[in-house]
């Protein structure tokens, strides 16, 4: 079944290396100044996926430098499976997100699926028990068979993954946007907790330790799909394979609790552990051996195999799911086949740490790879990218922004309610377990998730936040913007923003406007982090997520943890008794670029969007806080698509109340979508004492009433919504766009 | 009336997880001459048509609704006119 | 009174049980391999929900070949009290200590909701504490909960007042007759798609469930003073 | 070796959402010669045994884990000795 492997000489002069995605340049430098020989078939392909962008991040380190990844907090930034941070009593929470986009657009059952199963991993790896799952999904319009197939299953494969698992789906977002047709978006997050005492590193030292293998079988799983276009495959036999990566969430489970029980319970016989994800065994044994200066020897007959006849480059480059590497010490081998054996599963000695830095790979009695660990990890010739601001962005600088007309607020509220972006997504969320393991406090439909953590009088606030509009029309102030709304809704809950990962999706990177807007929106972000002090400790790129020629939006996704330090300080976004008065913090401004309003009115996202002032957002958000941490605030929810409108019809779903205001602003400030804003509830009494606490920055607006009804009255205007119906209409609208025939 | 049978399985290298899994469960019983286990579904369908036309009908239900192309085959048997 | 929470491969609401019991009620209980041949020592056992192998082939279909199910079925017949939710429940009536069978939700997709039960049983061991009649809520979180059971079994189950939960207002999932929870015909053996130990604090909104398990272990304690 | 498929499918009392909802969605694709989908499950299984052990080994294997009879019924096929 193997098709005979190219020599050294013939991949020199046929060149496959180009379709395995190393340039010539990159080659030749390999074989004259790292080798000094020509590599074989085995080794190229180590090279190919190893100084892939998805390994190296050969394009993008340059940008990823420019996040703060430290402060008191942070016990681990960027560089392992996932980021760690110190949230006192010698406990800790970890997380990451991850990208699945191209894998999800193919096959999205199983791309959306195997996204959360590798971010679950990556979490255990790092001694700690998933408690948490989000998700951040981007789609095209529901307006499409193909669009809504692809919603159906990415959300099946996430929910099916998780609930198997029983971590809850507590939250995420979901937009849509013609931009992400033919390119969805699917990025997962997971949330872990752990003691700090178990902390573990992906590393693998110490002469003659043992590099054992745990988990399934390895397969020709989603290997480099070069592998099948080089492999002599008739077209029949073709249709007869496939390299899609199949997930298996019942043996991550018991993956997950033999892992733990490794390292909660016998940290003494264990060195590393990492998970073996993109370019899987190669990549996780290299970082493994790299960080620790290590020389690695392994024989990949004993990789446990479900296909006959694999090849060395398929064993080292299969993606196939549910597997772990370790570095065990030497002598405990036995004792950890016995703890795999009792949850069903074989562990097997594959390799061991050996001197030198050499990366030894023997199969079939000869040696298929032999070559310095760092010319895989640390050599790659990182890329000069061009950058150019596009025209479109300079040209919106120089024309004078959309301004709204908004005749009948009313009528535009109840419209902007039913838009998919802002619409119930209910029918989704519920297919989610959102409640195992019996910590969920809020869960999905919230502004961030709260959990409860066991034990303690502490909770963990969480939330995924990403708005491709506001970063395609400029990305610096973008990427502050979704920072900042990240935070705000961590706030809005009632907890500390602590720190932040991402998932930073773009198109071309070689495109020197796409890298210019990569570069700048990173910039936004990094700055908001550090007014914020929320370090970015884990994150993800995924680049050429284009279809057809046309990039999404830029699309950076901010997955955020807040630290709510007294679960009495959990703050819910809904009213909760007549009588309350309610708040508006923050100043609304004229912001129609790029919001709802502007798509659902013209169809388009245009203009250029106003300066933001992070420094007085940020004080805004830790008096707000501070005011909660003092028991003053009923409940708070942030502003974001639709504006002050949408989030004050917002509040009351769901509870038997309405809402009498009286505002100083025009009927299209009500649809602004300025940041940095709450809608904030009071009891009377704590009245004078909240308002001395926001110093100036909150504004009576009214209270709230036991009738199902919003009644708004504005300059020159009054809106008057008949909540019963917003709320069924809002409920409805995604539903219908569903069942519709296109 | 034509019945037609419609069976879609798994491609050859994809994993299959239940399958593996009904096999051990299937050894734990002790049926060790039990080898391997596949699992597969099949879709019996009630075609109201010709014998010439009905070829048509299920290879387009099958290749728009009935099968995963990335991941599945399918084969079918015209079994009997109703 | 001591509880057993038993584990299979794939279990994931064991905590919940456990911390319910353990944490909220106070009980004495203890979690239990699915390895393990006997029961002895406990009063009563508990299958959590989750997914059982994966709940490849069929829900709880080969959780039932486990080496505690020999256990649980002659504990089962003892008359001592046996209790399964959602994967426990599906559990439960593969290995015949419950009539029927759970199939695929006719929405054809998982669900996670708090829905509205009726009690129509409150004098078998797990539900005294409720009222008759009484409606209350319970979170349910399942693919597979539509109750079947062919007709002169259903008509038995109704004769014996074996039903014990039944689904007000909406059918979350095609269950015949509405059914939510079952007992076997002595009513030591409790089988029920919702999760009571999802509602036993207030701070996750819900203590509907706390009941069920206060019965079971008021119970628990009179058959204990009973036997003295 | 000996090749079995057994089928599964629910008994003819048991409603089955799926063959429904396949139904649905082929009338939807415009498909209006086609009457009714059922829905039935397959296990290819391999056995090593004697023809005349086979039929032992199936009805175990079938009986024992593979059918729910409170909903289900079977049928076998052997297909071939490999
Ligand atoms: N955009 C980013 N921001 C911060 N850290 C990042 C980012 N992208 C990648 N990283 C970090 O780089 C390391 C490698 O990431 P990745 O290749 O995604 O890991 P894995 O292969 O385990 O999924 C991780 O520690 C990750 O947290
Ligand atoms: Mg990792």
């Amino acid at each position: 079944m193997i098709a005979t492997e190219m020599s050294p000489q013939e991949i020199k002069s046929k060149k496959p290396y180009l379709e395995w995605g190393l340039s010539e340049k990159e080659y030749n430098y390999i074989c004259e100044k790292l080798l000094k020989r020509l590599p074989n078939y085995t080794e190229t392909g180590l090279f190919a996926v190893m100084w892939s962008e998805h390994c190296s991040y050969k394009k993008s380190k340059p940008v990823l430098r420019e996040f703060p990844n430290k402060n008191e907090r942070v016990l681990q930034g960027p560089g392992e499976g996932a980021g760690i941070v110190d949230i006192g009593d010698g406990q800790a929470v970890v997380f990451k997100a991850e990208s699945h986009n191209h894998p999800s657009a193919v096959e999205p059952y199983e791309g959306a699926a195997t996204g959360v199963g590798g971010i679950i991993r990556d979490i255990f790896s790092m001694g700690a028990r998933p408690i948490a799952a989000l998700d951040s999904l981007h789609f095209g319009e529901i307006n499409q068979a193909r669009t809504k197939y692809l919603i159906n299953e990415v959300v099946a494969g996430i929910g099916g993954y998780g609930n198997c698992m029983g971590i809850p789906t507590v939250g995420g977002e979901m937009t849509f946007d013609e931009c992400y047709t033919g390119n969805p978006l699917v990025n997962a997050m997971c949330v872990g907790l752990m003691e700090q005492k178990d902390m573990q590193v992906g590393r693998a030292q110490g002469l003659g330790n043992a590099v054992m293998y745990v988990g399934a079988k390895t397969g020709r799983d989603g290997i480099h799909g070069a592998t099948f276009a080089s492999a002599d495959f008739s077209d029949e036999k073709e249709t007869q394979r496939s390299a899609v990566q199949v997930g298996d969430p019942f043996m991550e489970k018991l993956l997950m609790e033999a892992c733990l029980e490794l390292t909660n319970k016998h940290a003494d016989w264990l060195v590393g552990i990492q998970d073996m994800g993109a370019a899987g065994l190669a990549s996780s044994s290299c970082e493994m051996a790299s960080k620790a200066g290590s020389g690695l020897e392994l024989t990949l007959d004993n990789v446990p195999q479900r296909e006959p006849e694999m090849s060395a480059y398929e064993i080292m480059l299969s993606e196939s799911q549910e597997r772990m590497l370790l570095c065990i010490r030497a002598g405990f081998e036995e004792k950890v086949k016995k703890l795999f054996e009792n949850y069903g599963l074989e562990a097997v000695v594959i390799g061991r740490v050996v001197k030198g830095h050499q990366y030894l790979l023997k199969h079939k009695n000869s040696i298929v790879a032999d070559i310095p660990v760092s010319s895989l990890t640390d050599d790659v010739l990182e890329e000069e990218s061009q950058e150019k601001m596009p025209e479109r962005i300079l040209q919106a600088g120089k024309v004078k922004n959309w301004i709204p007309q908004v005749s009948d607020a009313t009528e535009i509220l109840e419209k902007m309610l039913q838009q998919p972006t802002i619409a119930s997504k209910r029918m989704f969320t519920q297919t989610y377990d959102s409640q195992v393991r019996t910590n969920t406090v809020v869960g999905p439909g919230s502004d961030a998730a709260v959990l409860r953590v066991r034990g303690t009088k502490k909770a963990l606030a969480m939330t995924t936040d990403g708005n491709g509009r506001f970063v395609y029309l400029d990305p610096k102030i973008g990427g502050k913007i979704a920072v900042l709304e990240a935070a705000s809704n961590l706030v809005a809950s009632g907890a500390l923003p602590l720190a932040l990962t991402d998932c930073l999706n773009y198109g071309d990177p070689n495109d020197p406007e796409i890298y210019w807007e990569l570069h700048e929106s990173v910039l936004g972000m990094a700055a908001a982090c550090r007014v914020l002090n929320t370090p970015v400790i884990s994150g993800n790129v995924s680049l050429y997520n284009e279809n057809n020629g046309e990039a999404i939006y830029p699309t950076p996704m901010v997955g955020m943890v807040g630290l709510v330090k007294n679960i009495k300080h959990i703050i819910s976004s809904f009213v909760q008794h007549q009588g309350d008065l309610v708040f508006i913090v923050g100043d609304t401004e004229q912001d129609f670029a790029g919001s709802e309003l502007q798509k659902m009115i013209t169809g388009q996202i245009k203009g250029h969007l106003n300066q933001i002032n992070l420094e007085k957002i940020s004080l805004r958000m830790m008096r707000l806080l501070k005011a909660m941490e003092k028991g003053l605030v009923v409940s708070a929810h942030d502003l974001s698509e639709g504006g002050l409108a949408v989030a004050l019809a917002e509040t009351t779903f769901g509870t038997k109340h309405g809402i009498n205001l009286k505002i100083n602003l025009s009927s299209e400030e009500l649809f602004s979508e300025t940041a940095g804003r709450f809608i904030v509830t009071v009891t009377p009494e704590n009245q004078k004492q909240f308002l001395n606490e926001m110093q100036g920055e909150a504004t009576y607006a009214g209270k709230v009433t036991n009738d199902k009804k919003l009644i708004v009255a504005y300059n020159g205007g009054q809106l008057d919504l008949d909540l019963q119906k917003a709320e069924g209409l809002w409920e409805e609208a995604i539903p219908c766009l569903m069942k519709s025939k296109d | 009336m034509i019945n037609v049978r419609i069976f879609v399985t798994y491609k050859e290298s994809v994993f299959d997880p239940q399958g593996e899994t009904i096999t051990e469960a299937i050894h734990s019983l002790g049926h060790d001459e039990v080898k391997q286990v596949h699992v597969g579904k099949f879709f019996d369908v009630q075609v109201d048509s010709s014998n010439k036309t009905v070829e048509k009908t299920i290879a387009e239900i099958s290749e728009q609704l009935l099968v995963n192309f990335n991941l599945e085959t399918y084969r079918y048997e015209i079994m009997e006119e109703a | 009174m001591k509880i057993a929470v038993v584990v299979f491969p794939g279990s994931n609401c064991d905590v919940d049980l456990y911390e319910a019991l353990h944490t909220v009620c106070h009980a004495d209980v203890e979690y239990v391999s699915h390895k393990q041949k006997n029961l002895t020592g406990f009063d009563a056992v508990m299958l959590p929900g989750g997914f059982s192998y994966g709940d490849y082939l069929r829900s709880g279909a080969i959780a039932r070949f486990s080496n505690i199910m020999p256990a649980i079925v002659e504990f089962a017949n003892e008359g001592k009290f046996v209790f399964g939710t959602c994967n426990g429940f599906q559990i439960l009536t593969e290995a015949g200590l419950l009539p029927g069978a759970l199939k695929k939700n006719n929405s054809l997709k998982f669900v996670c909701k708090e829905i509205e039960l009726k009690v129509t049983n409150n004098q078998t061991p797990f539900t005294t504490q409720y009222k008759m009649g009484e409606h209350i809520n319970l979170p349910i979180a399942h693919a597979d909960g539509s109750y079947y059971a062919e007709k002169e079994v259903l008509e038995e189950l109704e004769k014996n007042g074996q039903v014990v939960f039944r689904y007000m207002n909406e059918n979350p999932n095609g269950s015949l007759n509405d059914i939510a929870g079952i007992t076997n015909k002595k009513g030591n053996v409790l089988g029920m798609m919702p999760h009571p130990e999802r509602a036993v604090e207030a701070l996750l909104g819900n203590e509907d469930g706390l009941r069920l398990f206060k019965s079971l272990l008021a119970n628990g304690k009179k058959k204990e003073e009973a036997a003295r």
